[in-house]
């Protein structure tokens, strides 16, 4: 897949309060919605450092994408606090993304809190491309802070949504449903988001017997592959190593990733 | 307004805006965002003679005005940056200055024997904070001795020019850079970062996957510049000043207080066109500030040099 | 949630918060915007045998994140301080630490001993960043056997509880940690500012009157925190832990990193009551990280203390 | 004088562009209306310290002081952006003003740039208290920089205007019309305030023969007399040492001062 990097102000059309803290910025620019799904956007925040955050929307043809995020420092608050009309400084789409799903192959997406809204940029994006509708697991700590439930619906998509603390849902984690499903599915392709414990239990239980891909967060410096900060260790064509999560990354095989 | 900067063996830069070692990657990674053709030079990450392997992660943290990094000088190895790198290094204008790292006198060496004589290699910057394994551990940068026999080595196996980059985490830096100087270095480049820490409250352990880690940023500016104004006046040999620098009028102080040219590299990760912007207002701020050339305002601030009475004038601050 | 700390030779404060040397004065002049009372402690401004004249203007300098002061530890001498400033302090609850300065070992031993036994004077902090003007003028607090020597004369005049103040500006503060505590120190105090400089670039000058200055705030917190992480895993005597706190959350981290108590400078320039603030708050942010007291939190960030598998969890940040 | 100290959010209740680059905020607030002028608020901005500034308007009936300032660098940046309706974080009124003048003496203000500003809150706050009007001489480097000379005016004063370069009144500094008007008044009390260098040449001229209240300027931490940064060498009671500007001063008198 090629990468197309860009770096561009781009405007807020549109800021919606999805959840308790979280907020969802819906930005105008053609330049990051030519972004694969599970890649990110830098964004240019009053720290020393950009925030990387994923896409949860990529409308190519209205030129449209969206970012949603958790509110949890400094950066994401003075993000929270941005109005429509206000630019955003933001370099992307960065990484490599998802793969497209294999048409003729089961897929289930699996998310956890934030790692939700890439999840659903995948759906979105290629849920015309195969026969068979992916399933969906959201899953978060309490019902407050399921995220895109309704939106994933909307495209039509079964959703099984999981609490930690049984606010809503199936009270466990995501993993439950997931070895429910993939125990009624062959051949599966597995995409996962979500905070690290969470994508290490879907890496245990596929066991490289199916194809999980899994999208990483790590603390990035400069986000496009000159300051080696964002890495994970992982086996890559070199044999184990440590691996830039925003260029090699943040979309993994499960079995490359060595935990 | 002429940018040049002309450096000891012929080295000559065509402005005195140099792109840090460790926050530039081998050149390719920024070509997108930036402008690369018109930066005076690109210090490339650290290489070793073979790969190594660097810090298990997180390697990096925000702290005020500044950020910490432990990358531990992850770096595919010399071999590797010369058959991958080098060649699109080659195809552009800056100068290349290969940063060079090693755990032993031995190690540096054969790096920098390696790259001597290469076409598209125009210097060496020698980094003396790595830990020396032979010497217990303590930094080649810590001791004057152990900076002078890694020196001393490297000149022994190259021609190309040399600068010596000196660890600010030492009582007296003016000891250490003598001593790079009494080695045959011809150059200094100063800063590297500053040894700090942070704390994860929530998981309650060091931020860092290497524990401590190195300061750069706005924030280490001050001591910088107080390195280098102490050194500018105990060498003799040209400094390549680096740390925190932000903006064309951060470039001036630095050139004031005794430095030839300059490197950036933290504000870059948060704009990557920075170095291109301080390049082009370089001249208005030089201009501005009644210099007619780069070169008049390197030293300015310097004792002698000074245009001020400094003893008459600075206990009346007008 | 009880905040009292208890140090050796019976010091016990309050709360673990104190106002840090040179930047509360005496305690009277901030007292009208401060309630003073409720501080842990107050370290006044540097006191010498005789007057000091200080150094001259500028003498203060904003940086990122910082300050750089040159005030040359002006004050009025011991006497003084006994007869104008003492009484004041005795009236009110915080902890009374006395910084003590000198520029020869009689000086700090003199002032010391003319300090013992008086009412309302609860502990010494030996500041050792002055110069040596004995000893060609590097300052006590750079070489580990003048921080020991002067440690050691301080000793032997006073029964007070004595901390030690670190100077960052050393390739290694662990050895000198290490003289202090051998030399008979209770506490150490850490850190004191880091030498930096800044240039006027209107002025073509340094831009402090003492030419160099001390670096003081958050953008020196990394550093301060480093020093205490490995200081507190080389001796058994507490810390007192400042540079740059702003917040109940650094003062965690200090905790976090190996102090018992902390000392505030800086941020009060911007936020008088900013110490207020943070003992109002420390409670909670205690309570929010899960410690149910404040003892629980110092040193729970070094090795063996911390609650985290640090091995197994360093490589996979979750 | 008793200095009554205060810490406040003070609502800015009028903002103007006095002139090129100079704006003046009227800050509804009874405590800093309480100043004596030659005082000065220390103001609460973005950076690492407070920025000394001196009331330009004091109107205790009302509880409004002015502060008007240059913008010079980012404090006064932000100052400067300021709107009617927030508010400032001000300690103050911090530091020494001005004596009242002896109602039996003549008076003269001189003020240069942003000096002039405590000397129009001087002339209002005193001109009923005394028979004889004060003049007033006010210089700049250039006519767009002369500031309140309508203010003066509206006052009823005689104003005397010079300029570096010619561009309005006198041309030269303000010490030429200063000169002249001393050789014609006997027994006179000066209210200075201004560059140093200014200053200097005031005192210079006086020579210890006339009564000179110069109002000075330094570099400031704490701005309450902790910290010992705000420092000029001046004789006090215990001889020469150095005094500090944000409490012994700002205001010193004339022969007090080393330079
Ligand atoms: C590839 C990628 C995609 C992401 N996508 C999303 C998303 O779609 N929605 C969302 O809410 N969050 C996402 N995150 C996490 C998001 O980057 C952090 O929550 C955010 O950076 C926090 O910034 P802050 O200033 O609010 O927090 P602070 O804690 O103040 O940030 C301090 C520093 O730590 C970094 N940091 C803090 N938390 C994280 C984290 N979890 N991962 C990486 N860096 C971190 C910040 O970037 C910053 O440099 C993603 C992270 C990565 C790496
Ligand atoms: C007692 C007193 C009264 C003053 N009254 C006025 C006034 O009425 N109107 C006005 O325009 N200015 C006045 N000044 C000067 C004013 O304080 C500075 O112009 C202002 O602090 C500049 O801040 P900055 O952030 O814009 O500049 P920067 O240069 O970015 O400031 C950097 C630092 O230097 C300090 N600084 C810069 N210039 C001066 C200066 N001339 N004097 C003292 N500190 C300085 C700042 O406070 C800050 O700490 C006064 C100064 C003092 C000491
Ligand atoms: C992420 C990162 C990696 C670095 N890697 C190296 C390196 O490999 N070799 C080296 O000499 N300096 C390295 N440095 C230090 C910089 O070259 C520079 O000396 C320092 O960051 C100060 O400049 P700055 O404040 O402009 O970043 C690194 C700095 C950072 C932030
Ligand atoms: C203006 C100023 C004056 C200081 N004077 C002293 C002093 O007299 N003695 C001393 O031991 N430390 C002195 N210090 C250092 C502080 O006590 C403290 O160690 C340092 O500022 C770091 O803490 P901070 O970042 O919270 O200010 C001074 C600091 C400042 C800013
Ligand atoms: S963040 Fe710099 S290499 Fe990934
Ligand atoms: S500014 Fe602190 S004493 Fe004057």
């Amino acid at each position: 897949m090629a990468i197309e990097n860009n770096w561009s102000k781009s405007p807020i059309i549109e800021r919606t309060d999805v959840a308790d803290s979280h907020v969802e910025l819906i930005l105008k620019s053609p330049e990051l919605a030519k972004a694969t799904p599970g890649q990110f956007a830098h964004v240019l925040t009053p720290g020393m450092l950009r925030r990387p955050i994923s896409f949860s929307r990529i409308d190519r043809s209205q030129g449209e994408v969206g970012i949603l995020f958790q509110i949890v420092g400094s950066g994401t608050q003075w993000l929270a606090q941005r109005q429509v009309g206000e630019s955003l400084d933001v370099l992307g789409p960065l990484g490599h993304g998802f793969p497209a799903p294999d048409p003729s192959r089961p897929w289930v997406l699996v998310g956890g809190g934030v790692g939700i809204p890439p999840l659903y940029s995948a759906a979105e994006t290629w849920i015309s491309t195969t026969p068979n509708p992916p399933f969906v697991i959201i899953g978060a700590r309490k019902s407050a802070w399921i995220l895109m439930e309704e939106d994933f619906k909307g495209l039509g998509l079964a959703v099984e949504v999981t609490t930690d603390d049984g606010s809503a849902g199936y009270q466990g984690t995501v993993i439950g449903p997931l070895e429910q499903w993939l125990s009624r599915h062959e051949n599966a392709q597995v995409y996962a988001c979500g905070p690290t414990p969470m994508l290490k239990a879907v890496a245990n239980l596929v066991q490289g017997q199916v194809t999980a891909y899994l999208a990483l967060e790590q603390r990035m410096g400069c986000g496009i592959g000159a300051c080696l900060a964002c890495v994970v260790p992982a086996r890559g064509e070199k044999g184990l190593s440590y691996r830039r999560v925003c260029t090699e990354g943040p979309v993994f095989r499960a079995e490359e990733l060595m935990w | 307004m002429d940018l040049r900067v002309i450096l000891p063996r012929g080295l000559e830069l065509a402005n005195p805006v140099m792109a840090a070692s460790g926050t530039f990657g081998f050149g390719p990674e920024y070509s997108q965002f930036v402008n690369i053709d018109a930066l005076g030079g690109i210090s490339v990450k650290g290489v070793s003679p073979e790969p190594w392997t660097g810090n298990p992660p997180p390697r990096i943290w925000e702290t005020p005005m500044g950020l910490l990094n432990s990358i531990g000088l992850q770096n595919p190895g010399v071999d590797v940056f010369i058959e991958k790198d080098l060649p699109f290094l080659r195809q552009h204008q800056p100068r290349v200055i290969v940063n060079i790292i090693g755990h032993t006198v031995d190690e540096y060496q054969r790096v920098a024997e390696r790259l001597d004589g290469l076409d598209g290699v125009h210097a060496l910057e020698v980094n003396i904070s790595c830990p020396n394994i032979k010497e217990g551990g303590m930094s080649f940068g810590q001791d004057p001795d152990q900076a002078y026999a890694v020196t001393h080595a490297v000149r022994q196996v190259t021609n190309l020019p040399i600068m010596v980059k000196l660890s600010p985490n030492v009582t007296s830096p003016v000891l250490i850079a003598q001593a790079i100087e009494a080695a045959g270095a011809d150059m200094i480049s100063a800063i590297n970062t500053v040894v700090g820490l942070a704390i994860d409250i929530d998981h309650r352990r060091p931020a860092l996957g290497g524990i401590t880690g190195g300061l750069s940023g706005p924030a280490i500016k001050p001591v910088a510049l107080r390195i280098i104004y102490e050194v500018a006046q105990a060498v003799h040999i040209p400094i390549i000043g680096m740390g925190g620098i932000a903006s064309a009028t951060d470039v001036l102080e630095f050139l004031m207080a005794g430095a030839s040219a300059v490197m950036v590299g933290t504000i870059t990760f948060q704009y990557p066109d920075r170095m291109n912007q301080i390049i082009n207002e370089l001249p208005q701020v030089l201009q501005a500030h009644g210099f007619t050339s780069l070169q008049e305002a390197v030293g300015a601030a310097l004792p002698g040099k000074s245009t001020w009475p400094l003893k008459e004038e600075i206990p009346y601050e007008s």
